[in-house]
């Protein structure tokens, strides 16, 4: 097996979903509040999964943009979840030693008085390993 | 035991009855046998005691068939097993003058005998007018005791009730007898592992001879002819020839009775290598209790049978795994 | 009325009145909130990967903790509420998550998923009820014009969370009515905040955070109400505190009068 | 012993690619009573067949095998090809070589071994086989056809057309149905009421047709030919013989709280009603839920305008019975309901319509009277979204998983008409695909687009926010040109998905009929007998088959009345011969199977029966053979193994476990 | 040829309802979705045709496994008929299950006719039960076992 091929097949393994169930109806991107923030859209990922071009995916702004707020998973009408698929591509990429989004130097100027422990332990689950 | 006969004595005299239906002595002083009398003269054989534990209701089929009205003495648990046959059309309720009898629960001889007590020549106390709590008995060996509830059959001490649930008159008093849980036999094998279960019936049922007398006794299975002796689904068979042979034949006859069994425990009274058959019964009974709701068949004549009923929401077969 | 409590990591510092609010109106309302020993936090988003197991953990420990109490497990935090309940359905539902766990946990007897999860509204809807609650209010918050603010995380997926109708839900709203107030039913109620991109994309969560504030505006809401400390800290951020925004439990220990004792409480 | 014949079918190579057929008949040839055994290319061809018939005469066969296709495809053609040659048709078994064996196992050597162990199972059950005689029963020439829109009227008007007496049981008040409702009809955009109510009309006044208004099948017994039917005639509290129609006591009627049935709730009407101008029979119905003298014992006007004292507030449920050979489902649909569809703010703004909704609101006749406008303010929209598959297509369980199939076509009548009426209105159409397959109807959504300019994004819709100033966003993706939009409307219509009429598994129920997960009745053959359902004597017209338009409801309609005179056209029916038997020497009387058969085809006689020699009276089974359908329950119920099944007795079925397990 | 050597091939009787789960194995057929040869299928009219005897029948002649197959409840074509079978196999496997034979051997699924997904997946998972319960010593006439 490629290793194209093997990311794809990683990738529905981590996320649980079917790409094939999507009719391509755009509904997530209708969606998506972080719609004009990404460079591949929603309704996209699936197309990069099926095309087994794993390599653009997890290279994309896209999976930095998503809020995991899982209004695509709630009314995609065909159970495909494009949200978890976004998901599963920020696990492969920060599962790789030293690709994290979230760097530890970066984070005292981000940090204000009212920021909540929840942002952070959020971000560092979503950002990092 | 004389009230009996001098109300049997009455109405063959008036001609209510053309016969009596009761018990006369056997060639052992705990082995009355069932037996029909139809004169005064011969109900000088006529006995009735601790030992009659036979269920008469059987009889009442031929006896249906009968020119006028059979005389049947039933006890409690007899008439619950005289209503299903009554369902089922198999008795004539204007061919039976049923008196109920009191009951205070039956023998058997194979728990004296288990007691080490042999030679029985004679035994006192086991008359139903006798209050006494223990059995004398006396042997080859001298005299011996035993208490009468010690002696009593397993079914008595899981007694479904002392109240006939169809008679024309009663006669004699009843006793509580039940201290025992009905279902506790069938939840000790429920709770064993596969194998201990396996293990269980495969010694209980090794014993098996098929003698039919099971069959032969059991007040539900009156069939005509039994599968077993048609060639209806090609089993006719006459003696075992394999392991499967007994659990098939065991487990079909529960099936057959399943809903129709009054619990009555003539099969495992009457089993001569004392394999408790009832516990198949039993299980059956236990499962319709627990899945469909409680039923108690012959309780009445006119209930809908659980496996002739089903509801909607019915428990899938596949409630057997997961209940573990 | 007692159940195991997991107050999470943010109700212990920069959430403590969401906290004490909910205590003291829990005491007020007889309900016995008992938090659950050495709790760790939930992590704050639920792991989506469908093979991860460490992250999970923690949740699976506050849940095992209650099922040994027999109680139900309450949550406050809308972030916490999402991630234990879903991890509490895998646990339920997805044999090999389960299996993985257990064997890792260690557990005296292994967890299936048999604890209920509650969020502290759903206490207040299912067990005690909007009804109920209403004749115990003794602060009536008249003339109130209140948005409720859901967000995400309590409402979706809403299978798996079974909250309320994920579109157009009424439990905050039934809420509000309850402590007397008037309820402003706006679009952007279900609409994510932003929640963590906060982090780094302060500007989108910003543009979010102003399109909720003036739908809420627009339909006349004085006021926004939340379960979720993010929520919260990012729709008063961004937006320069258009309008105030304040946790759910803070109007209601105001309605049960109170609000005071627990204010003392947050200052001790 | 039987003389049996084993004929294995190559179904090109169908059955031969996978398994290995020559040996299969080898393989026959060794097995009890087999005489002959062949393989050949197509076993169900006139050339099979006759290589079948010649085998029979040339080896005198008592029975044979055809391992070939399943059953329900081909078992009747085989079983008339052995008759033909003289064998009687039931002693012919199949072993379903193809949809059980050769189209799901790939490895030919495991194929081959299923397919002969299928082969030795009907051999050793037709080795037990006995000829059966089917019986013969009554038809009665007369027809049911249950519900009152275009697809009813349409199959009685052909069936009375035919000479044959038909019932119409519709539910409303008036037939009419669903196409009542439209405004207009695509593709050729003429109005609805104008073609459908001469058809009203006409089957009103057919003296072939008699028309149950307000009335629902309560009761269904009997079988093909022979059904027996209880129809309710709701107390319409109004006597059908006096009333003139003349609408005064709706006019006067003070209670006009009731939301209108008619026009989707979105008016009101008054509690005696006729639902629309052209109701057939123009007799009102009294609403007893809201008229004030069913509710306080007071009013009465009703009663006292009445000219011709037609007002019976006395009047009471009646059933009907009545006797039927055939059945026509024609039950229609409803639009679902979309609760779960929160998004798009149906429940939430009063500019959110369906499109049945907007046919309405469209309509002269509806709550604004044809004038398009806003139902929250009245006001005229400057523009109005379209989307496209709301609750259709969908995998989860908030909407239907299918096609609604006539979305597409209305939208774009809708969208047309709208911008040819009203052309400063701005349309746009949200939607995933358009399909337009059927003759017309591409040309007609182009020239929704071409000549009237309504503009067609291809995405879905994610959210529908109101505004607070009372105008829609409407938030969807274009996909075409990779964007989202975001876009104010004015009015947004929702092709709803359509769904059967929820009625229809009830009714399915009585009748005994099959009907999908998605509460469609089921055919007979999805191709070959679309018209029928798996259940003799009964037909599906309309809708509760499958989503369709007009023009294939009729069609429809028409090709299921065809079936149904077929049917009646019959002066008796060959019964299926595979029914319960019971075996008087062996039966208890006990009743039990009684007790379990569905169709109350088992009583009870008092029989002389000769027993070895012993002659007496007993009580015994008896099956009515023209009731029993064949199911078997009873075979189960009887202990002693009296009650038997003919075609699949318990022999039979024990020599087919024998030879599986062998 | 010794026993432990032997691959293990099971046995598996499906029962099938000719309405719905017959023709549910017929849909599974024409859609080509496959599950193991080992399954093999018997008609009859309806579940409730499905006498106990022949189930027993079947392990005694040396089936590893016995499936039945029909409408859903509420379905049925003969209206009733599973309702009655789903109590009798209900009774009959916790028969089986008390004397202690594995309960995995028995089964009961309603396929409908429109269901050919659900009867591949269905005889796919009952003949993975049955390998890993391996070959049926409990119940069968030994003889029968070659």
């Amino acid at each position: 097996m490629g290793s194209e091929k093997k990311q794809a097949e990683m990738m529905k393994e981590i996320s649980g979903v079917n790409p094939l169930k999507c009719m391509k109806c755009g509904k997530c991107s209708a969606t998506c509040p972080s719609y004009n923030e990404m460079d591949i859209k929603p309704h996209q990922f699936v197309s990069y999964v099926i095309n087994e071009d794993i390599e653009s995916l997890v290279n994309s702004k896209s999976l930095w943009k998503c809020l995991s707020c899982f209004a695509c998973v709630e009314r995609c009408p065909r159970d495909v979840k494009p949200g978890k698929l976004i998901d599963a591509a920020r696990q492969m990429v920060v599962r790789q030693k030293g690709q994290d989004y979230l760097l530890a130097d970066e984070i005292p100027e981000l940090l204000d008085p009212e920021l909540p422990q929840q942002l952070l332990v959020s971000a560092f689950r979503r950002y990092r390993r | 035991m004389q009230e009996l006969i001098n109300r049997a004595k009455e109405l063959l005299a008036d001609g209510t009855v053309a016969r009596v239906l009761g018990y006369k002595a056997g060639d052992l002083p705990y082995n009355p046998e069932p037996a029909y009398f139809e004169s005064a003269e011969e109900l000088k054989d006529f006995v009735y005691n601790g030992f009659c534990g036979a269920n008469l209701s059987k009889y009442m089929i031929e006896a249906s068939k009968l020119e006028g009205k059979t005389m049947v003495f039933l006890k409690p648990c007899d008439t619950y097993s005289f209503n299903q046959l009554l369902k089922e059309h198999r008795v004539d309720r204007d061919k039976a003058y049923i008196v109920g009898v009191g009951c205070k629960g039956k023998l058997d001889i194979e728990k004296v005998k288990k007691q080490g007590i042999k030679g029985i020549q004679s035994i006192k106390g086991a008359d139903i007018t006798d209050d006494a709590q223990i059995l004398t008995i006396q042997t080859i060996y001298g005299e011996k005791t035993c208490s009468y509830g010690d002696a009593m059959l397993e079914r008595c001490h899981v007694c479904k009730g002392k109240e006939h649930r169809i008679f024309d008159e009663q006669i004699g008093e009843s006793k509580e007898t039940k201290d025992a849980e009905r279902f506790a036999e069938v939840e000790r094998i429920e709770a064993m592992s596969p194998e201990e279960k396996f293990a269980y019936f495969r010694s209980e049922l090794s014993k098996c001879i098929r003698c039919n007398a099971c069959r032969n006794a059991c007040p539900a299975c009156s069939c005509r002819k039994c599968v077993f002796d048609s060639n209806k689904f090609d089993s006719s068979q006459k003696a075992n020839v394999d392991s499967f042979e007994e659990k098939m034949f065991h487990i079909i006859r529960a099936f057959h009775v399943a809903g129709r069994c009054t619990d009555c425990g003539e099969c495992s009274r009457v089993c001569p290598q004392g394999i408790p058959l009832h516990l198949f019964n039993r299980k059956f009974i236990k499962d319709i209790d627990e899945l469909y709701g409680e039923y108690q068949a012959g309780a009445d004549t006119d209930s809908t049978a659980p496996l002739t009923d089903y509801t909607f929401e019915d428990a899938e077969p596949s409630i057997v795994g997961k209940r573990g | 009325m007692k159940y195991s409590y997991y107050p999470g990591c943010t109700l212990r510092t920069k959430a403590k009145n969401l906290d004490a609010y909910a205590r003291v109106s829990a005491n007020a309302l007889g309900i016995d909130l008992e938090e659950i020993e050495d709790w760790q936090c939930c992590g704050g988003v639920y792991p989506l990967g469908s093979d991860e197991i460490a992250t999970k953990l923690s949740s699976v420990r506050a849940l095992h903790a209650a099922k040994e109490k027999g109680q139900s497990l309450v949550t406050m935090c809308s972030a916490c509420h999402h991630v234990i309940k879903r991890v509490n359905d895998d646990m339920k539902n997805v044999e090999d998550i389960r299996t993985r766990a257990n064997n890792y946990m260690e557990l005296p007897e292994p967890y299936a998923g048999e604890t209920e999860v509650l969020h502290f509204l759903e206490v207040l809807r299912d067990k005690i009820g909007f009804d109920e609650l209403k004749k115990k209010v003794v602060n009536p918050l008249a003339g109130k014009k209140i948005g409720a603010y859901y967000g995400c995380l309590l409402l979706r997926p809403s299978k798996l969370l079974s909250f309320d109708d994920p579109e157009n839900p009424t439990i905050i709203e039934d809420f509000i009515r309850a402590l007397g107030a008037e309820p402003v039913i706006y679009p952007y109620r279900n609409e994510c905040c932003g929640g963590y991109i906060s982090l780094k994309e302060k500007e989108m969560s910003k543009n979010m955070c102003e399109k909720i504030m003036e739908s809420a505006e627009g339909f006349g809401a004085g006021m926004l109400i939340t379960a979720c400390p993010l929520c919260l800290y990012n729709l008063n951020k961004s937006t320069g505190a258009r309008l105030p925004v304040v946790y759910f439990t803070e109007l209601l220990a105001e309605a049960l009068g109170v609000k005071e004792e627990a204010e003392k409480e947050v200052q001790a | 012993m039987q003389r049996i014949g084993v004929f294995v079918c190559h179904c090109g190579s169908n059955i031969a690619g996978a398994v290995d057929v020559s040996k299969v008949a080898e393989m026959a040839l060794m097995e009890p009573g087999v005489v002959h055994a062949e393989d050949y290319q197509y076993m169900c061809s006139e050339a099979g067949q006759a290589k079948i018939a010649a085998a029979i005469l040339e080896k005198s066969l008592t029975g044979i095998v055809v391992c070939s296709c399943s059953p329900r495809m081909h078992e009747a053609t085989f079983r008339k090809a052995a008759e033909r040659a003289g064998l009687n048709p039931y002693m012919v078994e199949i072993a379903n070589i193809r949809e059980h064996c050769s189209w799901i196992h790939k490895d030919m050597e495991e194929a081959t071994k299923k397919a002969v162990i299928l082969m030795r199972a009907a051999v050793a059950k037709v080795n037990l086989n006995t000829p059966l005689q089917a019986g013969e029963s009554r038809v009665t020439k007369r027809a049911l056809v249950i519900g009152g829109g275009i697809a009813g009227i349409q199959t009685a008007l052909d069936i009375a057309d035919a000479g044959y007496e038909v019932d119409i049981v519709e539910k409303t008040p008036s037939i009419g149905g669903r196409m009542s409702q439209l405004d207009k009809t695509f593709p050729t955009l003429d109005c609805s009421a104008c073609i459908l109510t001469p058809k009203m009309v006409e089957a009103a006044a057919h003296d072939k047709i008699k028309i149950y208004t307000y009335s629902e099948v309560e009761k269904v017994s009997g079988f093909v030919g022979d059904f027996t039917v209880d129809i309710r005639k709701k107390a319409r509290s109004v006597d059908m013989n006096k009333c003139t129609g003349c609408g005064v006591c709706q006019e006067k009627c003070p209670s006009k709280k009731a939301p209108s049935e008619f026009n989707r709730g979105l008016n009101t009407r008054s509690a005696i009603y006729t639902p629309f101008a052209q109701a057939i029979p123009n007799v009102p119905v009294i609403d007893r839920e809201a008229c004030i003298k069913f509710k306080t014992g007071k009013c009465g006007i009703c009663s006292k305008v009445c000219q011709a004292g037609a007002i019976d507030y006395e009047q009471k449920d009646e059933i009907v019975t009545e006797k039927y050979g055939a059945i026509v489902v024609a039950t229609g649909f409803d639009t679902i309901q979309l609760d779960k569809y929160d998004e798009y703010a149906y429940g939430q703004s009063k500019d959110v319509i369906t499109s049945l909704e907007l046919e309405r609101v469209m309509n002269a006749a509806g709550p604004t009277h044809g004038h398009l406008e806003r139902l929250s303010d009245g006001k005229a929209p400057k523009e109005i979204v379209f989307i496209q598959c709301v609750g259709s297509r969908c995998a989860d369980d908030r909407g239907k998983p299918y096609c609604s199939k006539i979305c597409c076509m209305y939208t774009a009548k809708h969208a047309m008409l709208i911008r040819d009426k009203y052309p400063d209105v701005n349309v746009t159409v949200f939607y995933i695909d358009v399909r337009t397959p059927g003759k017309n109807f591409d040309e007609f959504y182009r020239r929704a687009v071409e000549q009237y300019g309504v503009n067609y994004i291809k995405g879905q819709v994610g959210k529908v926010i109101p505004k607070p100033d009372g105008k829609l966003l409407v938030q969807g993706s274009d996909l075409l040109d990779n964007r989202q939009i975001l876009k104010e409307a004015d009015m947004v219509v929702l092709a709803t998905a359509i769904e059967p009429n929820p009625d229809v598994r009830k009714i399915a129920t009585m009748l005994t009929a099959s009907i999908d997960t998605n509460n469609f009745l089921t055919e007979a053959h999805a191709k070959l007998r679309p018209v029928e359902s798996p259940t003799a004597g009964i037909f599906l017209s309309g809708v509760c088959q499958g989503p369709k338009d007009i023009p294939e409801t009729v069609a429809q309609a028409g090709a299921a009345a065809v079936k149904a005179i077929g049917l009646l056209a019959k002066d008796k029916l060959m019964t299926n011969p595979c029914t319960a038997q019971a075996d008087v020497l062996l039966c208890n009387g006990c009743s039990t199977c009684e007790n379990v058969c569905p169709y109350g085809a088992i009583t009870y006689e008092d029989k002389e029966v000769n027993d070895h020699g012993i002659r007496e009276t007993r009580r015994v089974a008896v099956v009515n053979n023209a009731l029993c359908q064949g199911c078997g329950a009873c075979t189960v119920a009887c202990p002693s193994g009296a009650m038997d099944l003919q075609g699949f007795s318990n022999r039979q079925i024990i020599a087919e476990v024998d030879a599986i397990c062998r | 040829m010794s026993l432990e050597n032997k691959e293990f091939k099971p046995k598996i009787v499906a029962f099938c309802c000719n309405w719905c789960s017959y023709a549910g194995a017929d849909l599974a057929g024409s859609s080509r979705l496959t599950y193991p040869a080992d399954v093999k299928i018997i008609r009859v009219p309806c579940s409730c045709r499905v006498n106990p005897m022949f189930i027993l029948r079947a392990f005694e002649k040396g089936a590893d496994g016995v499936i039945m197959c029909g409408c859903h409840p509420g379905d049925c074509h003969y209206s009733t008929g599973n309702y009655y079978a789903r109590r009798r196999m209900t009774l009959l496997f916790s028969m089986l299950d008390y004397i202690g034979v594995e309960n995995g051997r028995t089964r009961v699924e309603w396929v409908s006719a429109a269901e050919g997904v659900k009867f591949s997946e269905t005889m796919n998972s009952f003949v993975e039960k049955i390998y890993s319960l391996g070959e049926n010593v409990r119940l069968g006439d030994l003889r029968c076992k070659s």
